[in-house]
Formats: C-alpha cells, structure tokens, sequence
C-alpha cells in the first residue's frame, strides 16, 4: 500500500517520459494523479498498519496533509490539460515528469516517520520543483529559480544538522540511536537539552525557509511570481504543507522533550513576524502573482503562530492546512488564467479581469474573498479559531497583533485585486487567444466549492481526523 | 589513526581561511576541491576497513575532488572571470570574522555534551567552523559561483559532523551527503551553466531585476 | 389571516421560512435564460414572504414568546441556536416590509430587460442581503452571528457595485469594504472576548453578565466599534455617505432602511447582556448619538447630490435613535424608569419610522433619478409637475423625516423630548435636558435640508434641459412609495398605536421599565397629539373649503412671476439648492465644509469663469485618506527589504540562525 | 366650574379669531405717532384682510398645488398653536404634558410650507426670502427651547399651561435673574419669528432685504389675505406666551384676568411698535449674532435654575 502510494507516481514519470505527444502528457498525468487520490482515500479509510519498523506510517497527521496534497495535485493536474494547451510553444516533458517525482516525494514524506528519510523526501520535492519554476526559460525565470534553490537548499542543509544534532543527542544518552520519530519520542526524556536546543533551531530555521517563513521568506516572491500558475498552487498549497507537516513532526518531539516552551514562542515571533511583513509587503503590491506570494508568506505565518499558541489553535492550524491548500490553489490558477489573458501580472494593466473573464475574474475574488478569513469559507473557520483562542487564553497583544496584521492585509489585498476585477477593460490591453474553458476554470470552480462547503459544514470523518490529529499535538502532562 | 584525522580536520580549517582570503576563483576553487578530497579521505581514518567504505570514499573524493571543481571551471572559464572584484565586505574583515566564528564554534562544541571517544577531538568545532565558513562567504560575496563554493563549504561543515554518526547510522549519513552532492551537481551543473548562458557573467549582481520597487 | 396563523402554524416557523424563502428568491432567476421571469418571481416570492412574515413576527411580539431551534452543524463552535424573542421580532418587521418594497420597486426601476448583465446578480445579491438580514436576527451563536453578518456586508458590498464601471462607485466600494471589515475584525475580538468570558460562543443570556467583569468595558468597547462602524454613528460613519449614494436606489432603501439597524440591533442585544451597566456607557453612546446627530444633519444641508444628502440624514436618524438608547443606559444606571421607558420607546419608535420614511425618500430619489437623469440637484427643478404623484409621496417623506407633526418622526422625537424635560424633577442627570435645545436644532437643521430637496428638485422651473421633460414613475414604483406615504402617516396619526407595537420590545429589553402603568399614561399622551393631529387636518380643510369660497367669489387668472420689474428671468437665476443652503452653511461654517471654488477675475472684461461650491468629507478627507497615503509611503519604504540581492538573504537566513541560538541557550 | 371652563375656553377662541389684527394696527398707529403722522385708523388691518378676501386672484404660471397650500397650513398651524398656549392667567383649551413641544414643531410645519409655497413660484427672491427665513429660525428653535426648560423646570410642569401660569411674581421674585435673561431672549425671538424690525421690516418693498414678505410676495387676493391674518395670529400667540412670561400678575376674578390679558397684549404691541420706531434693521450678517446671543441669554437662565 505505501508502496503504491510512493511507486505510482514514479511509474507515471516514467511512462510521461516516455511519450513523445505533448498533447497526451497532461492526460496521462492527470490518471495517475486520478489514481494517486483513490489510493489515497483508500488508505484514509482503511489505514494500514505501520511497516518497516515504524520507518512508514500514516498517522492523523500524514493523513490531512497527504489528503490536501493528493486533492490539490489532481486539480492542478486536470488544470494542465487545459493550460499547457495554451504553452504549445515548448514541450511539456519535463514539467509533467517533474510533477509526478514532485507528488511520489510528498506522498513519501507524509507517510513516514523516520526524520531522515523526511528530509531526504523534502529535499527532493525541491529539487523537483526547480525546474517546474523555471518552465518559462527567460532571464527572470532562470533568476528565480537560482534564488529558489540555493536559498532553499541552504534551509534543507540546516535542517540536515539539525537531525545530525539530534541523532547525536541520542548517541550522547547512550539511548539506541535512531531517527524514528516513535523512538525519539519515547526518549526524549533522556536526551540532553545543548544538543536538542540546537537541534531544534537548526530544523526551524531549516524547515521554516522551506515553507517560507519571514525572514526566510525571501525566494518566495520570485519563485511564486516566475512560475506558472499551476506550479505557484503547488508550491503554495502543497509543499509549504509538507514543510509544515515537518515542523509538526519537531512540534512532537518538543511536546515530548519539555522543551516546548522555547519551540512554541519561537514559533509564535517568527509566525507573527511572517504576517507583519506579509501586510507591509502587499500593500502597493504591482505584481499580482507575488501578491499570492505574500499572502502564503502570511499564512504560513498563520499556522506557525497558532501552533505555538496551542491548545484549541492548534485545531485551526491543523484545519487551516487543508483550508489555505485549497484556496491558495483557487488563487493561483485562476490568475493563472488571468495572466494567460492579459498576458500581464502588472495591476496596472490589468482592469476589469469581471468583464474580460466572468468566470476567471469571478474565481479570483471569491479566492480572494476566502483567504482573507471572510465567512462562508473554510479559512475563516480556521482563523476564527486561532484568534478566539488567542484572546480566550489571554493573550491579547498576540490576538491583537495577529488581527490588525489582518486587516492590514485585506486592505492591501482588496487595494491590489478590486480594481483589477472591477470596471470596464482598458482599450489598450493587449488581446490574447485565451478564453475561459471548463478545462481551465473547472477545477478551480470545484476547489473553490469545496473551500466554501468547508466553510459551512465539516464533515463527520474529517472533524474526527482532525481532532486526533489535534490529540498528537496536545501537550502531554 | 584518529589522530591524524585531527590533524587533517586542522587543515581544512585552514582551507576554510585561504577560501575566504583569496579573491581568484579558480584558486579557491582548487582549495575547496582539496578540502573534499580531504573530506574523502576521513571516513577511512576513523573507520574500520569495509569495501562498502572504500566505495563511499572514492565516490566522495571522485564528486568533490574533481566533478564538481571540473564544472565550476567550465563555467568560470566560460564567462570569463577571473577574480571576485569588490566583495559585499572586504578579505580582510572576512578573514577576521571567520577567526573570530571559529573562535565561537570551538567555545560552542565545548559547552555542548560529547562522547568520552569525541572528547579531545574537534570533529564538532571544526564541523560549526566550517559552516560559519561557509556562510560567511555566501553573505559576502557577490558572484553565483563564489555562493556556490560557499554552497560547497558549508555543506562540507556537514559532512564532519556526519562523521560522527557515521557508525551509529550509516545509510542516513550516506544519504545525506550524497543527496547533497546531488543538489551541488544540479545547482552547478544545470544551474550555473544556464545562468552564464543567460547573463554571459556569473555576477549575482546582475540577478537582481526581481524585486520590490 | 393573523387568527387564522395562530392556529395553523407556529409564528416562528413562518418567519424563519419566510427569511429562507426571501434569500432564495433571486436563484431561480440565475438560471432562467430569460431575464424578466426571474426579476418578477423574486419580486412576487418577497412579497408573499413579507405577508407571511410581518403578522407572524407581530404575533412573536405581542404574545412575548421566545422560540428556540437548534441549528445542526458540525464546526466546533458549540450549538447553534436560533432564536426569536420579542427584540428579534421587532427588528424583523422593517427587513421584511423594506425588502418586500424594495424589491417591488426593482421591477420598475432596475427592469432586467434594459440591464441584462447585472439583473441577474443584483436580484441574487438583493435576496441574499435581506435574507441575512433576517437570519442575523435570529442567531444567537456568536460564531454563526459572526458569518451571516459577513454575508450580509458582503451581498451588500456586490450590490453596491453594480454600476462598477464607474470610478465612482469602485471608490465608494472599497471605502465600504475596508470599512465593513475592520468593523468585522472588531466584531472578531468582540466574540471571542465573551467567550472568554462565559466560556462559549452562545450568546449569553439577557442580564447575565455584570459590566463589573475585568472583559466587561473591553467586550463594550469592541461592540461600540464592531457595531457602530456598521450603524454609521460618527465618527465610524466615513463609509457610509459614498456607499448609499452610490448604491441603485432600492439597495440604498434596505441598505439605510434596514442593514444599519443591524448595527443598532447589535449594540441592543450588547446592552442585555449586562444587568448593571455603568452611567459611562450611557454617556458615551448619548454624545456619540446626539453629535452623529448634530454633524449628520449638517453635513446634509450642504450637500448638493441628492442620495448623498439622504444618506447624510441616515447618519442623523441613526444619531438620534442612538442618543435614545443611550438616554434609556443613563436610566437604568441610575434606576429611573421613566428615563429608561422615554428613551427606549423612543428610540425602538424611531428605528420603526426611519424604515418608513427613509426608504420612501430614497426609492423616491430613485424615481427622480430615471426622471431627471443625475443626482445633482442644482440640475433639477419642476418635476412636481412631470410627476405629481411622486412629487406627493414625497412631500410626506420629507415631512416627516424632518419630525414635523403630523407624521410619525414627530412622535418619536417627541418621546425623546419628554425624555430629556423629564429629569427636571428629578434632581439627578439635570444636565440631560440640555440635549432638548441640541435636538431642537436639529429639527431645524433637518427643516432647511428637507425643504432645499423637496423644493430644488420638485418645486420651480427645470434648471437644465435634462430635468425638462420628466415622467411620472411607473406602478411598481409608485405602489412600494404610496405604502410607505400611509405608515407615516398612520404612525403621525395614530401614534398610541406603534406606542403598543413598540412596548413589549422595551419589556423584552428592560422588564422592569415596561410597567404598563408607564406605557398606559404616555399613551394617553400620545392620544392626544393624535387627537390634535386631527384637528389640524379638520382645520386645514377648514381653512382650505373657506379659500375655494373666496376664490369662486372672485376672478382667478394667471400670469408668470412677479419678476420685482425683471421681466427676463430665466431658470438658472432663481435659487437653486446650493445657493439655498448657502446662508445656513455660511452660519454654521466649521461643523459644515464646502470647498469654495472662486474665481479671480482680471481686467476690466474677464472671460467667462465659474464659481461653485463643493461639500467636502471632512474626516475622510482630512483624516483617513492622509493616514493611509502615508502608511502606503512607509511600506513602499520597507519594500527595499526585498532588493533581490541574494547575499543579504542569506544574510537574513544566518542573521535568524544566530538569533535564535542565542535566545537558546 | 365646567361652565366656566367653558367660557373661558369661547373666550379664548374669540380673542384668537378676533383681536390679532388689532395689534398690527397698533404697532401701525404707535410708528406713525413716532413719525409725527397720523396714520392709519387701529381697525386698518380688518379692512385690509377683508378687501383681500373679496378680491380675485393672479397665480403664477410656474406653481403647482404646493403654492396654494402655503398660506393655508401657515394658518392652520397657527391657529392650532393658537390653542395650545394660554391667554392669561387662564388655562388654554387643550393642554396636556409636552405639548410645547407641539407647539414649537406646528410652527415648523407652517414655516416649511411657507419656504415650499415661496420656492414653488421659482422667483430668485421669494427664494432668497426662504433661505434666509430657514436659516433664521432654525437658529431661533434652541431658545425657545432653552426657555420652555426654564418654565418648565420653575414650574414643574410639562405643559405650557402648567408652566405659564404657574409664573406668578412670587416666582419672579425668587429668580428674577433667570427670568430677565429669559424675557429678553425670548423678546428677540418674537421679533425674528414675526420677522419685525430689526429683523425685518413688514412694511418695506425692497424686496432684497426682506424675509417674509418677500416669501408672499406671489400671493394675491384671499391667500394673502389668509398669509396676513396668519401672520397676525402668529404674532398674537406668540406675544400671548411672551406677555405672561413678562407681566405674570393675576388677579383671582376670571373677567378681570382677561381684561388685564388683553391690556397686556395691547402694552406689548405698544413696545413693538416703540422698538420697530428707534431701530432700523439691522445687516443681514448681524442677524444670526443677535439671535445667538438671544440663545445664550436663554441658556445663562437655563444654567442659573437648573444648577
């Protein structure tokens, strides 16, 4: 089962390698992306037993991230059909190969729970993606993706240390050594606190630049605003989940190593951090595409924040996971489209997107509408949540700070997209032989139902995920 | 034996210094090919003899001794630079800075708790000062290439501290510095290469047109 | 019907489906391929919701019921109820009543024959925002209060944008966005803070709180903003004058008729909560109330575009409604019935009649608005005469916006003033009568501002050529006025009437207030003013059949104006509105801003120049708007963090590293 | 005691009916004695009104129905004004708690119709009449005001009888300070609400000074002659509340209460007339001075009994 889970994908690869039509690519990606989330449901509903000495399993945990993963991966997979229609100009080999290894890394990363094989996975989502970001082979694209993996690679080399510290630790309390989470955990107690403290900056500085949090954020802008759109949704929706779902491997081990007070308050600063830096930079933002940028630096930011708050937070972050996902994915594809139309991320040229794209424009600002924590959709729960439990445990400025970064935010937002939807198209704006098709706004449409049935109704089965998931990252007296 | 591993781990401290000190590319490339061969040669000194060592050292000495310097200079070649002009800060004050954080990393490694076996050994300290080496020259210098050497340094610094671990968890530690060498290659490699072709100069100062205005 | 409902079903099912049915309304016609079907299904299906609607919530009124359901949802905010007492029922009345017209009017003043494009999603959105509306009425969990009321701001936000081709109103949108969900994010504290306090999201039960509490003044403060913001009480108005202007005409009506009493609503419910609230809140809520009063009226009387005028007054009505509410704190804290009594009937009385005579007003100004073409009224003038039927309705809507007996915004004002005398006899709060002068010359200030409308639009000769050849509003629109008209004056007439309809809200709020002594001697009171309004009418006719007497006695002829000798007069020399308000806005120069735009004029024969004056936003001019241009300087300063150079990032990675280790160890 | 009710209530609506014109007369016989003239007989204005009513009238082709309902709400209001507030020491007809409240917004109503019938004939005078009509009286309404609050507060009442005839000379000698303040704010007011110098001359034809009459300037035949005996009748009801506020003297016998009622009227017409003959009017600027400092003089007695 795990192995399905991890080989499928690969086999995917290799079959789109070997196809020479691009024009069949995207179809094929799209089945054994298909494939991929019937596995995934499959083992949701029946979970397998751990293997391979505890080194996979899925735990509640593994379970929502693999499940956002899987979901956003087959819409944007089923987006591609429609999109790549519109890059004729290059061959699509490498994007859809790079895809496929992209989605057998995340699975492996979600299902196992030995630290280093986590990172070895991470790190190949990575380096997987590098080339995805540099699809459009221009000046730009070749300046971010050199900022994107070097400054990312610097981040994951951190993170390897920091396991090497751990492990180490474990040698030094002449405990079996080992790098099992499982292990870890039932150690903890014994490991010594040098080792572990430095351990456990080394992994949040690591896996805090992966997921891009302030002031590790900074390939973000470039690489979001560089790649295509459908890449930018699984950047944003997915692997910054995945580096998320690290940290909460390191959040577990905290909890057990009475260290968590320090872990909890670092994320808190660098959550907060995240979410002011966000508001400065959207404001005045003329690149719609690093604008998203910003606004998953923000949730990041969200997430950290409310894993250090704890408590009925850590529920928010755990739903938010699945929540920011989706509507990140809306987002990015849907100014996907928008820039396949007006062939422009500037704000300047871009006006009345309504008129031009009903459909695209209309996406955009319910994307829009949604991320920024309005009611009826999911991350308003989420949100909610954290804030609430912020003032409810009596933690004022935090709440306070959190929500005036906010609204800050939504202002800066709303400045940047209201224009670009509303009023007339200006005259001048160049056309291009885009058109809204179900193949492109179909699964944006779908992710966006789903983020607004999320919104009013949680269902049985989820709600009872979450909350185990939330139970692993309760603090244990 | 562990002895003149130490004695080996002195000199790549001073590899560390002449990297950051010199300001002609090719130079410190050599530098830092000589500290991976270095690095190679390690394992064997603190190991027991295994075909399987012999394989990781030879693989490690064959990519950070010769593959990679090779590629680098293909591309330093390539573009036509020789020197890195102007720095982001000087040599000199780098070369204080870098005495004074392997000052630091020595004062760091003795706080923390080691094996009875590691004590008197500066596998850790010289393992922090290498990444603070590394560091350093990836904040100060301007040119892709000389990042990557930094690249390279500090992943180095990894490497030693992996030595450590190398008997209690073998395959992670391959794993590790093998997956690493691969990001080099493929930063190097692919990277560098399409850099120089786009810019025709390994200058990161010209990659700077993304920004906030 | 109203019998036979009491014994078919329960009055509390009939509103809640009535409220679903309303917010459905506008799907149908989403998917019809025809436009007109779905505009007039919508139309028929609030309508037929209203009729169901106002008795069963007239019934949950008088019979002083509370139902209660339960919501099933499984987000994990605890239960969510919803329920219907007294209070609720009482705000429900204007939603449906307003909604019902409003949407009526639509068919006449937004056909979707000639707006095939934005049809569809007005009548959607329209549905969407009434039916919130309602629904917010009856939430009583703070999370599930929390998404309808963002529903309900943001159906409003995407009808206000209708027309968003024009700059004008994209600017009005985002300035009500932004306005909107900063009040939200205070409604967010808000929430969570009583939660805080009594350990979940259900809204706690009337007097269950003390104002003792350490949250208690917090919990107060976020409501004042949350809510406020939304109500438009000064100084949280700024979005509001753009927003009705710039609405179509029947959203401004719901909007101003309806959605800011949703505000009002939230700062009652607020107020129940607290069995001991301290003389503090009263005072605040009565200043802010009796300035939103003072500024909003004389921000009115200088304006020149007429919805924006209208709205002003909204800002007026919302001061003086809250002035009573805050009259009735000061009352209860300092255990005075009959305060508590004047001040909450007065103020419950004149939120009923605001959402009479605003909504008239403003679908009023709708119909001008087809008729004349602009909403600049120093462009109109004698369309009385195109359209005597409006010109009518409202006549009586400026009456009685301007609280002139005998219409029913006089009776309301009137509570209020027996209010204020009544503390003379008492020896606490004295200084209270001071706000009667205040409120008096508010009523004056209404008076000039009503009468510059009614007369630069209606009375007169056209001022331009647009105004010239108006026409007379259509069935659909004239119908939902014509209702309207009649309330008003039912209400002026029969005042001791909508004195019984507002009591048992008043016992719901404060039981203790309610003694049907108090409410038995003011409605004799009020018996009387209605018995002098018919006198007044019996003397009018009077008057009136005297006058036709004479007039068949003598000759009757007619000629043009009496020039004073200047035979040439034309249109534009008589006295438009701008030049009406000009004396009173030069008098109360410093409360009203007019941008004077002067001419200077050189040599013996200067060309031709103009000379106009322009009302300003204060507070969003001189205030907001420099705020916010100076954040944008800032954070443009504070992009230079992102330079691109890849060094200084790595830079930021390591500087990170460094930090933290220290704080480490 | 019904019966006497009775009377009193008939002799009140008679005195209303009948004796507003009188005062006009007065004033006009008073100014002209000033002047040295002889001048028109005490009954003029009867004749006046009367010839209006016989007379035929002229409509502007501009107005509507607006126009013509002008002169008859100004009356209707006045006249149910007029029942409100007591002549004398006698109670009026109809009076019940707040009813000066009534009272002050009847006037409004008229006032407003008025603005509306002037507007209505598109004349740029009768609308500068309006404007500043409007703009006066607004300022006017707080003194009133502040006046019924010191009544009210002195006499614990709530309605104008109450107040009014509750104001005897022991009251006056307790808080005489108060009420001069009052007396004199609230002279002002007659003069402006009546629009009489120095506020505005009644009698003048240019038309670019005056207020009200240039709002009636249109008005022809019966309606003026209604605008004139409202105009009378506003001056009267208004002056009824004055007088009792500055002459509160009663003697216990009912007959000889009204006489002195109607002696005090005939004093306070005197006084108009005197004031209309030394004054001249004032700039239009000044007039919103002299009425805020009539404000202020009203709210010092407010501040002086309510502290």
């Amino acid at each position: 089962m795990f192995a399905a889970l991890i080989i499928l994908p690969l086999i995917g690869a290799f079959v789109t390698w070997l196809i020479p039509y691009d024009r069949l690519r995207p179809k094929v990606l799209s089945l054994f992306a298909f494939a991929h989330l019937a596995i995934t449901i499959h083992m949701l509903t029946f979970t397998p037993p751990e293997s391979a000495g505890g080194w996979f399993h899925l735990d509640a945990l593994g379970k929502i991230v693999l499940l956002s993963t899987s979901i956003l991966f087959l819409t944007c997979a089923i987006y591609s059909i429609g999109y790549l229609f519109y890059r004729r100009e290059r061959s699509n080999r490498v994007i859809c190969i790079g895809l496929l290894v992209c989605l057998s890394a995340a699975s492996l990363v979600t299902i196992t729970h030995h630290l280093g094989l986590m990172w070895v996975a991470l790190e190949t989502t990575t380096i997987s993606m590098a080339p995805l970001i540099y699809f459009n082979r221009n000046a730009r694209s070749i300046e971010a993706t050199w900022k994107y993996l070097l400054i990312c690679s610097v981040g994951v080399a951190l993170a390897l240390i920091g396991l090497y510290f751990l492990a180490y630790a474990t040698i030094v309390a002449k405990v079996e050594p080992s790098l099992l989470l499982d292990d870890l955990i039932r150690d903890a107690g014994k490991l010594s606190s040098g080792w572990v403290h430095a351990a456990f900056v080394f992994l949040l500085v690591g896996f805090g630049t992966k997921m891009g949090l302030a002031p590790l954020h900074t390939w973000k802008p470039d690489a979001y605003g560089e790649a295509p759109g459908l890449v930018g949704a699984l950047l944003s929706g997915g692997l910054v989940n995945l580096a998320f779902l690290a940290l909460l491997r390191v959040y577990q081990l905290a909890l057990a190593t009475k260290e968590i007070a320090f872990f909890q308050n670092a994320l808190i600063v660098m959550g907060l951090f995240s979410m002011v830096i966000a508001a400065i930079f959207m404001a005045r933002q003329a690149d719609f595409k690093r604008m998203l940028a910003y606004s998953s630096v923000e949730h990041v930011g969200i997430m950290a924040v409310a894993l250090g708050l704890g408590g009925k937070a850590v529920f928010g972050a755990l739903f938010h996971i699945l929540a920011n996902g989706l509507t990140k994915g809306v987002l990015f594809l849907s100014s996907g489209n928008i820039h396949r139309s007006y062939n422009s991320k500037s704000t300047d040229h871009v006006r009345g997107a309504l008129r031009r794209l009903p459909w695209s424009g209309g996406l955009f600002l319910a994307g829009f509408i949604a991320i920024t924590g309005s009611p009826p959709f999911a991350p308003f729960i989420s949100e909610f949540t954290i804030i609430s439990s912020a003032f409810i445990q009596g933690r004022m400025l935090i709440g306070a700070i959190f929500l005036i970064s906010l609204t800050i935010i939504f202002i800066g937002m709303a400045l940047t997209v209201l224009p670009m939807v509303m009023g007339e198209v200006p005259a001048d704006s160049e056309t291009t032989s885009y058109r809204d098709s179900i193949g492109t706004v179909g699964p944006p449409l779908v992710l966006l139902l789903m983020v607004f049935v999320l919104g009013i109704w949680i269902p049985a089965p989820l709600m009872a995920l979450l909350s185990d998931a939330a139970a692993l990252l309760e603090v244990h007296p | 034996m562990i002895t003149l591993a130490d004695q080996l781990l002195v000199l790549v401290l001073l590899i560390n210094f002449i990297s950051l000190g010199t300001s002609r590319l090719i130079f410190s490339i050599r530098s830092v090919a000589v500290q991976g061969v270095i690095l190679g040669i390690l394992p064997g000194l603190i190991h027991p003899f295994s075909w399987h060592l012999v394989a990781i050292t030879i693989v490690i000495i064959a990519v950070k001794g010769f593959v990679i310097p090779q590629l680098l200079g293909r591309a330093v070649r390539s573009a036509e630079i020789k020197r890195e002009v102007e720095p982001f800060l000087g040599f000199v004050p780098t070369l204080l800075l870098g005495a004074v954080f392997t000052a630091l990393s020595f004062g760091f490694a003795g706080r923390l708790p080691m094996l009875p076996e590691h004590q008197n050994y500066m596998f850790v300290p010289a393992s922090i000062a290498t990444l603070m080496t590394g560091f350093l020259i990836l904040t100060t210098r301007r040119k892709a290439i000389s990042q990557v050497i930094g690249y390279l340094v500090l992943e180095n610094g990894i490497f030693i501290f992996g030595l450590l671990l190398a008997e209690a968890m073998p395959i992670m530690v391959e794993a590790g510095a093998l997956l690493d060498l691969l990001v080099g290659i493929f930063v190097m490699g692919i990277v560098i290469n399409q850099i120089s072709r786009e810019f025709s100069s390994l200058d990161t100062s010209l990659l700077t047109s993304l920004k906030e205005e | 019907m109203y019998s036979a409902l009491q014994g078919v079903l329960d009055p509390a099912i009939v509103a809640l489906v009535a409220s679903l049915v309303i917010g459905c309304a506008g799907i149908p016609g989403l998917f019809l391929r025809k436009p007109g079907p779905g505009q007039i299904l919508a139309a028929v299906a609030n309508i037929l919701a209203a009729m169901a609607g106002i008795p069963a919530s007239l019934q949950l009124l008088f019979n002083k019921t509370t139902t209660t359901y339960l919501l099933q949802w499984n987000l994990p905010f605890g239960p969510c109820e919803l329920v219907i007492d007294p209070l609720s029922a009482f705000f429900l009345l204007p939603v449906f009543l307003v909604s019902a017209a409003g949407s009526l009017f639509a068919v006449g003043y937004w056909p979707a024959a000639e707006h095939r494009d934005t049809e569809r999603g007005l009548t959607f959105f329209y549905g969407l925002l009434a039916s919130s509306m309602a629904i917010l009425l009856m939430a009583r969990n703070g999370v599930f209060f929390i998404m309808v009321w963002e529903i309900m701001a943001l159906s409003a936000y995407f009808l206000l944008v209708t027309e968003h081709e024009r700059e004008e109103v994209r600017r009005a949108g985002i300035v009500y966005l932004i306005a909107t969900h900063t009040g939200t994010a205070a409604l967010f504290v808000y929430f969570s803070l009583l939660a805080a306090q009594t350990g979940s999201f259900m809204l706690p039960a009337s007097g269950s709180l003390s104002a003792l509490s350490p949250l208690a003044s917090l919990i107060a403060l976020a409501a004042f903003i949350g809510f406020g913001a939304k109500a438009g009480i000064m100084p949280l108005h700024v979005w509001l004058p753009s927003a009705h202007a710039n609405a179509p005409s029947h959203v401004s009506a719901v909007m101003s008729g309806v959605m800011l009493k949703m505000g009002l609503y939230g700062i009652f419910r607020t107020l129940t909560f607290f069995y001991d609230p301290p003389l503090l809140w009263g005072g605040v809520l009565t200043v802010a109330g009796i300035l939103s009063a003072l500024l909003g009226i004389a921000f009115a009387v200088a304006q020149r575009d007429l919805k924006r005028l209208l709205a002003c007054s909204s800002i007026e009505n919302i001061g003086i409604i809250t002035t009573g509410l805050g009259v009735a704190l000061l009352g209860v804290s300092s255990h005075n019935n009959v305060l508590m009594y004047l001040g909450m009937a007065g103020a419950l009385l004149h939120i009923l009649n605001h959402s009479f005579f605003k909504p008239l007003l403003f679908l009023g100004s709708g119909a001008i608005i087809h008729a004349a073409g602009t909403r600049e009224m120093n462009l109109m003038g004698g369309l009385g005469k195109g359209m005597p039927r409006t010109a009518l309705l409202f006549l009586v809507g400026s009456v009685a916006i301007c609280g002139i007996p005998p219409s029913n915004g006089f009776v309301s004002e009137f509570l209020l003033y027996l209010g204020f005398f009544s503390q003379l006899k008492a020896n606490s709060l004295v200084y209270l009568v001071c706000l009667a002068p205040v409120l008096a010359l508010v009523g004056g200030l209404a008076v000039i501002a009503f009468s510059k409308l009614y007369s630069s639009v209606f009375l007169g000769t056209p001022r331009s050529p647009g105004a010239a050849h108006p026409h007379e509003a259509g069935v659909a629109m004239l119908a939902p006025m014509a209702f309207f008209a009649l309330l008003c004056l039912l209400v002026g007439v029969a005042p001791q009437l909508a004195l019984r309809l507002v009591s048992p809200a008043v016992a719901s709020f404060y039981p203790q207030s309610a003694s049907s002594l108090l409410s038995s001697e003011y409605g004799d009171i009020l018996g009387r003013l209605s018995l002098l309004g018919v006198l007044l009418l019996t003397t009018a006719v009077v008057v009136t059949l005297f006058w036709r007497w004479r007039l068949g006695k003598g000759t009757v002829s007619s000629a043009s104006t009496w020039g004073c000798g200047y035979q040439r007069g034309t249109s534009r020399i008589q006295y438009g509105a701008t030049s009406f308000s000009e004396l009173a806005v030069s008098v109360f120069n410093g409360i009203m801003r007019q941008r004077i735009v002067r001419p200077t004029l050189t040599g013996l024969f200067p060309p031709v120049e103009r000379c106009s004056d322009v009302p300003t936003e204060t507070l969003l001019e001189r205030i907001f708007a420099p705020f916010f241009a100076l954040a944008g300087i800032l954070f443009g300063f504070l992009h230079r963090l992102q330079h691109g150079l890849m060094h200084i990032y790595m830079l930021y990675i390591f500087a990170t590293l460094f930090i933290l280790m220290l704080w480490a160890h | 005691m019904m019966n006497s009710t009775i009377t009193n209530c008939t002799i009140h609506i008679l005195l209303a009916l009948v004796m507003p014109p009188l005062l006009l007369g007065i004033i006009g016989k008073t100014k002209a004695k000033f002047a040295g003239r002889v001048g028109a007989p005490f009954l003029q204005p009867y004749h006046d009104i009367i010839r209006l009513l016989q007379k035929g009238s002229v409509f502007s082709t501009t107005t509507s129905w607006v126009f013509r309902a002008g002169p008859i709400v100004a009356l209707a209001t006045t006249a149910v004004a007029a029942l409100l507030v007591p002549f004398g020491a006698h109670h009026s007809p109809i009076s019940f708690n707040g009813d000066m409240i009534l009272y002050a917004y009847l006037f409004a109503l008229g006032r407003f119709f008025t603005m509306a019938a002037a507007l209505d004939t598109g004349s740029s005078f009768e609308g500068m009449g309006s404007a500043r009509e409007a703009t006066f009286s607004c300022l006017a309404e707080p003194t009133l005001f502040f006046a019924l609050i010191t009544l009210s507060r002195l006499s614990g009442s709530y309605s104008l009888s109450g107040m009014l005839v509750n104001i005897n000379l022991s009251v006056w000698i307790h808080t005489s300070a108060a009420l001069l303040l009052l007396v004199g704010g609230m002279f002002i007011v007659l003069l402006a609400e009546n629009c009489r110098i120095p506020f505005d001359d009644p009698n003048t034809h240019l038309e670019l000074t005056m207020i009200h009459e240039v709002m009636v300037l249109d008005h022809s035949g019966p309606a003026l002659g209604i605008i004139q005996y409202a105009a009378a009748l506003k001056l009267f009801v208004l002056g009824a509340f004055f007088v009792h506020l500055a002459l509160p003297y009663s003697t216990g016998n009912p007959l000889l209460d009204w006489g002195l009622f109607i002696i005090s009227m005939l004093e306070l017409a005197v006084v108009i007339g005197v004031v209309e003959s030394v004054m001249a009017r004032l700039r239009l600027i000044r007039i919103p001075q002299l009425l805020v400092a009539a404000t202020i003089l009203a709210a010092f007695s407010t501040l002086l009994v309510i502290r």
